[in-house]
């Protein structure tokens, strides 16, 4: 029915929730979901920026031996908040809280999520949280690296409460979050969606939230008993007053390690959903990789002891979660065989976010696998603490997590905003940013191996050279995202209009006008399966895609 | 799973006009089971935040127990056993006042809240009692710790045969109890050390008992109580400032068969409150 | 008593009998006692477990009664037993942990309280 | 025994091809591992580069697969027919999770035997003490004598007993292939056997401030009759030389240096650069003047008394150091003074009085 309504273009923008009502207020204090997953959306790249300039800051520090632009302690100072603001501003709440926020109603059919003032909570929390860090910041940083070992963090006499502040805040944003997009799957789902009709987005996002919500509370109460521990001395993890520093790191990683899968799991979801797309194919193995998303966020919660192999955790501990570590790779090796099983035999349309895609699968396999050298005992306790861990878990968290956010907003840009963008602009920057990526972390993987230790402001001759190389690497990546930003803003401006559905999706989200309208569809839409193209059909000239009047479908 | 899916639009006719309905949702049922979920979610979230601090509570008794059966003797066990029943009572208010509302009963459901505020108000009272008292004798965490010489009296009464004047002067009373500092140590003597440690813990323990000394490191007992109830407190006091803003509410009539949520929800946490107190009291208070 | 009620019962949600609440609530004063009391038979390591036991009891009696968990979906259930399960997990093997290794600490090391 | 016995077939091959850059150069080197110096080295090698080889061949198979595919099906024209495949396939599925399986439980395997080994020294082990401290190592070795290079002999099990004065550490020795965090109130072990006499590299792998990156030391690995020589040379710090030279090797070597300049410079603690002898503003207590009691109060008893505009952040030495060595510090100080009066008998008297009433500063140690 609702077939017939589809947009060809129209000289006049249709009324949209971008459009339908202005100013501050309209926005900063909005429930519609939407809206409040735009707001997140800038936030967050405005957070991304802050931290990529830090990143640049770090790799030019080491170009060169010695000081090169700044002192050790700024230097400290400035990989510890580019830890802290990736990590707790911008690749926790990326995708879930950004594009999780914006596709999720879209994608069950329904007008919002479950608890919209919370989520606008949610919102102001992240906000409220950022501007605390960033306080910390202005006061002048903070130096224990993001993860607040004590006792240094309850020693240092830099803005460690100040910071761990904003990141409890930030945690209860995050709860807020993942809380509201599990009422949201199970309540709001419409009829004739069961459990294995979701999208597989769905799927990853539901378990994302099951991880937010069991262990960001932990993360809580850790921070919370690290300002105590500065500011009133209770010594519960601080040596020198009796405590154990080792306890400290068990509550930390307890929530931090989960924390990862909070970052990577949405990713795979959008993986999942642009590779099917963009083969015009059925995803494979569907169940596997619904199931695998929640293998992963349940075994995720038990193996964190393998960031303690070397740090004074007992023997048989290491040895248990040396053994429950791998456990955990097995559903992700499963992933990526149904990804590139689906495009055997499709129909690849080789566009940006299936670029990004690729080269999701690329970082991703190689931060994967090099995985397995950590997890090992024998050879973690060589490779711990060098620039070996730090290369993997850029290959994870960036290869992975932050190409698939660019797939996924690349992917989800037209629908967002209503505006293409240039698309052989999108795919050269998705190649230097891969390229440049691997330039500079390959050779961190070399330095590693060979016993570079990670944090070092200063580095033996032996390391000149690949520490060189991997600085060119950075910048060549930091060309590539100049290039998606201009771009981007460009489509924002005078981009031409999007069709509803330009990649040919069978999934809910399309079946509404781009942008969409402030209560997300003006009729229910047609509840189907979302991997099945069969009546999906391109339609010469709208240019896109239209869902073919369902008498058509074979019963 | 077991969730239901409203898909029924029979009940939203009927309820359209229900103010409190919001747009999103299409029935006041189903709008009820959203929040209970969420409500619920929360309250997991909130156990978790308290299993940290049972984690450390748990790592320090199993680890350093002579710390706790010492320390333990300060606390007042009645003023805890009253603060058990305190809040077992407004546990009942509470959940009188969600049956109150379900049904409609106004001044029921006004009388409840009352009363839950005011359990809740004598709790803090009680608690602020004890918090003093310690205050005052220097029974404090870290390097506060330092107990007056009053209350040292008061711990041999409890059987401890000499219970020190100051924790400090502690060590000096038997040569063995003292810790060399770091290095000091000589290797051969950390390995025999090491060696026998299985009996360590309990030798330790024994030797405090029979000697009658303050085991070291005392303060860390009163660090996990403070922070333990301290938390606890601060979720009573967020508790008094909804029961407080429903109790204007339930004066205005909102609440009725229709509209009940609100109160259910805070119900619910009130209870948790509650439930976490459960294990407070004889993990802190009745140790032996 | 309800039969003198005339109020109208809601369309969803459960209402609790009065007979639950009040016999949770005696049952709860009692559990009390009886913690209360455990403490002055000595029975060695086992009090502490006595006690747990009895705390998880009225905890149980709170979640099932108090908070609606008999007659509620059993997802809230789920979603409760989930938490203490991880909660469990965490201090499980960090106690687990902490045991192992506390040979290797020095005892009483606290600098800061008394060097 | 481990790898190497239950993989020969397939590491033997690998070595014979060894004139490849990833692959063994005579000190046990690779492309992508460090000289080999330690015996335990060669079983963390060789899991590695099983590993590795089972990583190279997974990835480049699945990235072939993809490229092929990419190309091979790519959409020529919008509305092209695509054939009909199986959306999953139970038995397919089934066997890409088993293999997967059943590498990782090898790895797991081969890694955990390795760890076992590396972390069950053997009881004879020669046994030397580690202190870590913001931001240098000392050694010391069973004679008393202390050192900032770490000396080993070639062949023979070396256990370090290491603890921390401050925050965690970490000794990471790349040559060995160990690593193991320096706890504060705990002794931590870490042992080795050296097989390659030389100089290597050790660092400081968990972050400790400031100058966490300056914080490297040496392994010197010596064959072991050189060894003995060696150890047999350095015995008391103070037998050889003068109290104040003495006292500035101290210095040096318990980390004062960190924080007390000795050219004026500002620190965490008062330079010690004309100190000795001024008069000093206490915090909360009477001025005094800084003289041998003094000194050896802040040693032992460093928050005692505090010089005005410093914290009172100094770990205390009490126990760690003999008389006889604050002495020679107090002398090495009065090298740096003016106001130090040219009386070199004053250095006996000060001793056990310490309490009375004379001042001091206080000297802020690590705690930053």
């Amino acid at each position: 029915m609702s077939t017939n309504d589809t947009p060809m273009t129209p000289a006049v923008v249709p009324e949209n929730y971008l459009n339908c009502s202005s100013g501050f207020r309209s926005w900063f204090f909005t429930l519609d979901h939407k809206r409040i997953g735009v707001m997140y959306l800038a936030s967050i790249l405005a957070m991304f920026l802050i931290g990529g300039i830090m990143a640049l800051m770090i790799r030019t520090e080491l170009l060169t031996q010695g000081q090169t632009i700044m002192s050790s302690d700024d230097y400290n100072k400035v990989f510890t908040l580019h830890g802290a603001v990736m990590i707790f501003l911008f690749i926790i709440p990326g995708i879930p809280a950004a594009l999780g926020n914006f596709v999720l109603p879209l994608m069950l059919g329904a007008k919002d999520v479950a608890l919209p003032r919370l989520n606008l909570a949610s919102y102001h929390l992240y906000v409220v949280g950022a501007l605390v860090c960033v306080l910390s910041i202005v006061l002048g940083g903070v130096d224990t690296g993001w993860t607040f070992y004590a006792p240094y963090s309850t020693t240092t006499n830099t803005h460690v409460s100040i910071l761990t502040l904003g990141a409890f805040i930030l945690g209860f944003s995050s709860v807020f979050t993942g809380l509201n997009f599990i009422v949201t799957i199970h309540r709001m789902r419409p009829a004739g969606m069961g459990w294995f009709d979701m999208p597989l987005m769905l799927w990853a996002l539901y378990a994302t939230a099951i991880i937010q919500v069991l262990a960001t509370p932990v993360l809580g109460i850790t921070l919370l008993l690290l300002i105590v521990e500065r500011v009133m001395g209770i010594g519960i993890f601080d040596p020198a007053l009796g405590g154990d520093p080792v306890l400290y790191q068990h509550f930390f990683w307890f929530y931090s390690h989960p924390a990862v899968y909070i970052m990577i799991l949405p990713a795979m979801g959008i993986i999942s959903e642009i590779i099917s797309v963009f083969s015009r194919k059925h995803i494979f193995g569907y169940r596997a990789i619904a199931y695998s998303s929640i293998a992963i966020a349940a075994f995720s919660f038990l193996v964190w002891g393998h960031h303690m192999f070397t740090s004074g955790q007992s023997e048989l501990m290491n040895m248990i979660f040396s053994a429950l570590t791998f456990s955990v790779s097995i559903p992700s090796a499963v992933k990526m065989f149904n990804w590139i099983t689906t495009m055997y035999k499709g129909s690849i349309r080789l566009d940006t976010p299936m670029i990004y895609a690729l080269c999701f699968m690329f970082l991703f396999g190689i931060g994967g696998l090099t995985g397995l050298f950590l997890g090992s005992l024998a050879t973690d306790v060589h490779l711990h603490d060098t620039y070996f861990v730090v290369a993997h878990f850029h290959y994870v968290m960036f290869g992975g997590t932050v190409i698939a956010f660019l797939a996924g907003l690349h992917y989800w840009w037209p629908k967002m905003f209503g505006r293409m963008y240039d698309e052989k602009l999108g795919r050269i920057s998705a190649i230097i940013i891969t390229v440049g990526f691997n330039i500079t972390f390959i050779a961190q993987f070399i330095m590693g191996s060979r016993g570079m230790p990670r944090r070092y402001y200063d580095y033996v001759d032996e390391f000149s050279l690949l520490h060189f190389i991997s600085s060119m690497g950075s910048y060549v990546m930091a060309i590539g995202f100049f290039m998606v930003a201009g771009y981007l803003v460009k489509s924002l401006v005078s981009g031409p209009r999007a069709h509803a559905n330009p990649w040919g999706s069978a999934a809910l989200e399309w079946q509404t006008q781009s942008p969409p309208v402030h209560f997300n569809f003006d009729d229910d839409p047609e509840v189907c399966n979302p991997y099945d193209y069969s009546r999906v059909q391109y339609d010469a000239a709208s240019g896109g895609y239209v869902r073919v009047p369902s008498e058509v479908k074979p019963a | 799973m077991s969730d239901s899916q409203s898909s029924s639009h029979v009940d939203s006719a009927a309820h359209a006009a229900n103010p409190n309905l919001q747009h999103h949702f299409d029935s006041m049922e189903q709008q009820y089971e959203s929040g209970k979920l969420g409500m619920w979610l929360f309250l997991v979230t909130e156990i978790l935040l308290f299993g940290g601090l049972f984690c450390a509570y748990a790592v320090y008794r199993h680890n350093h127990p002579e710390i706790f059966t010492y320390a333990h003797q300060f606390l007042d066990k009645s003023l805890g056993g009253f603060n058990t029943i305190v809040l077992i009572v407004s546990s009942l208010t509470m959940a009188m006042a969600v049956r109150a509302a379900q049904l409609g009963q106004r001044r029921l459901l006004t009388t409840c809240l009352a009363l839950t505020l005011a359990c809740a108000f004598l709790f803090l009272g009680v608690k602020f009692v004890e918090y003093e008292h310690k205050w005052k004798h220097g029974l404090l965490w870290g390097k506060n710790y330092e107990v007056q010489g009053e209350m040292a009296g008061a711990t041999e009464a409890l059987m401890i045969p000499a219970a020190p004047s100051q924790s400090g002067s502690a060590a000096d009373v038997d040569p063995n109890a003292t810790i060399l500092p770091r290095a000091a140590r000589a290797p051969e003597g950390l390995a025999a050390e090491v060696g026998d440690h299985g009996d360590g813990v309990a030798d330790a323990a024994d030797d405090h008992a029979t000697h009658g000394l303050e085991p070291k490191n005392v303060h860390l007992f009163f660090g996990i109580y403070f922070v333990m109830t301290g938390l606890h407190g601060i979720h009573v006091l967020a508790g008094i400032g909804v029961i407080t803003w429903l109790l204007i509410r339930s004066l205005r009539g909102d609440f009725g068969p229709d509209y009940f949520a609100p109160v259910d929800f805070t119900g619910l946490y009130w209870h948790v409150v509650d439930l976490i107190w459960i294990f407070l009291f004889p993990l802190l208070y009745l140790i032996d | 008593m309800s039969t003198h009620e005339n109020e109208r019962h809601p369309d969803f949600g459960h209402v609790a009998p009065l007979k639950a609440l009040f016999g949770t609530f005696g049952a709860l004063l009692v559990l009390t006692v009886a913690t209360y009391g455990a403490t002055y038979i000595d029975l060695g390591p086992l009090n502490i477990w006595i006690a747990l036991g009895i705390a998880v009891i009225k905890g149980s009696l709170v979640a099932m009664f108090f908070m609606h968990l008999w007659w509620d979906g059993k997802f809230n259930a789920f979603i409760l037993i989930c938490g203490l399960l991880f909660v469990m997990i965490f201090i499980g093997i960090a106690m687990l942990d902490s045991a192992q290794y506390q040979a290797e600490l020095i005892p009483g090391y606290a600098p800061a309280i008394h060097p | 025994m481990s790898l190497s016995g239950m993989l020969g077939m397939l590491t033997s091959p690998l070595s014979a091809v060894s004139g490849i850059p990833f692959l063994g150069r005579a000190d046990g080197g690779t492309f992508w591992l460090p000289v080999r110096a330690a015996e335990g080295a060669k079983a963390v090698d060789e899991l590695f580069y099983f590993i590795f080889w089972i990583c190279l061949f997974f990835f480049t198979l699945l990235m072939a697969l993809m490229v092929i595919f990419a190309i091979r099906y790519r959409r020529r024209e919008e509305g092209e027919e695509v054939e009909k495949t199986p959306s999953h396939n139970l038995p397919l599925e089934i066997v890409w999770t088993t293999i997967p399986i059943l590498l990782v439980v090898a790895i797991f395997f081969f890694g955990f035997q390795a760890y076992l080994d590396m972390s069950t020294p053997p009881t004879d082990a020669y046994e030397i003490q580690v202190t870590g401290q913001k931001w240098k190592w000392s050694f010391t070795y069973p004679n008393g004598y202390m050192d900032e290079l770490l000396h080993v002999p070639a062949g023979r099990p070396v256990t370090l007993v290491m603890t921390s004065e401050d925050v965690i550490h970490s000794m990471s020795i790349p040559a060995f292939r160990i690593k193991n965090d320096v706890v504060p109130g705990r002794y931590r072990k870490v042992w080795f056997t050296a097989n390659r006499p030389g100089a290597y590299d050790l660092y400081c792998a968990e972050y400790c401030g400031t100058q966490h990156s300056g914080m490297i030391s040496t392994v010197i690995v010596h064959e072991a009759e050189d060894f003995d020589v060696w150890i047999a040379d350095h015995g008391d710090i103070l037998g050889s030389v003068s109290p104040a030279e003495g006292g500035e090797r101290l210095y040096n070597l318990l980390g004062c240096k960190q924080c007390h300049s000795t050219d004026g410079a500002p620190g965490v603690g008062p330079t010690f650069l004309d100190l000795y002898g001024t008069m000093r503003k206490i915090r909360d207590q009477a001025d005094c003047e800084c003289d041998e009691d003094y000194v050896r109060e802040s040693v032992l008893d460093p928050t005692a008394r505090i010089s005005q505009g410093f914290e009172p952040v100094m770990p205390t030495f009490k126990g760690r150091l003999k008389d006889k060595e604050i002495t020679a510090i107090i002398a090495y100080m009065k090298t740096l003074s003016v106001h130090a009066p040219d009386e070199p008998a004053a250095d006996e008297a000060a001793g056990e009085a310490a309490e009375t009433d004379t001042t001091e500063t206080d000297a802020g140690d690590g705690g930053e």
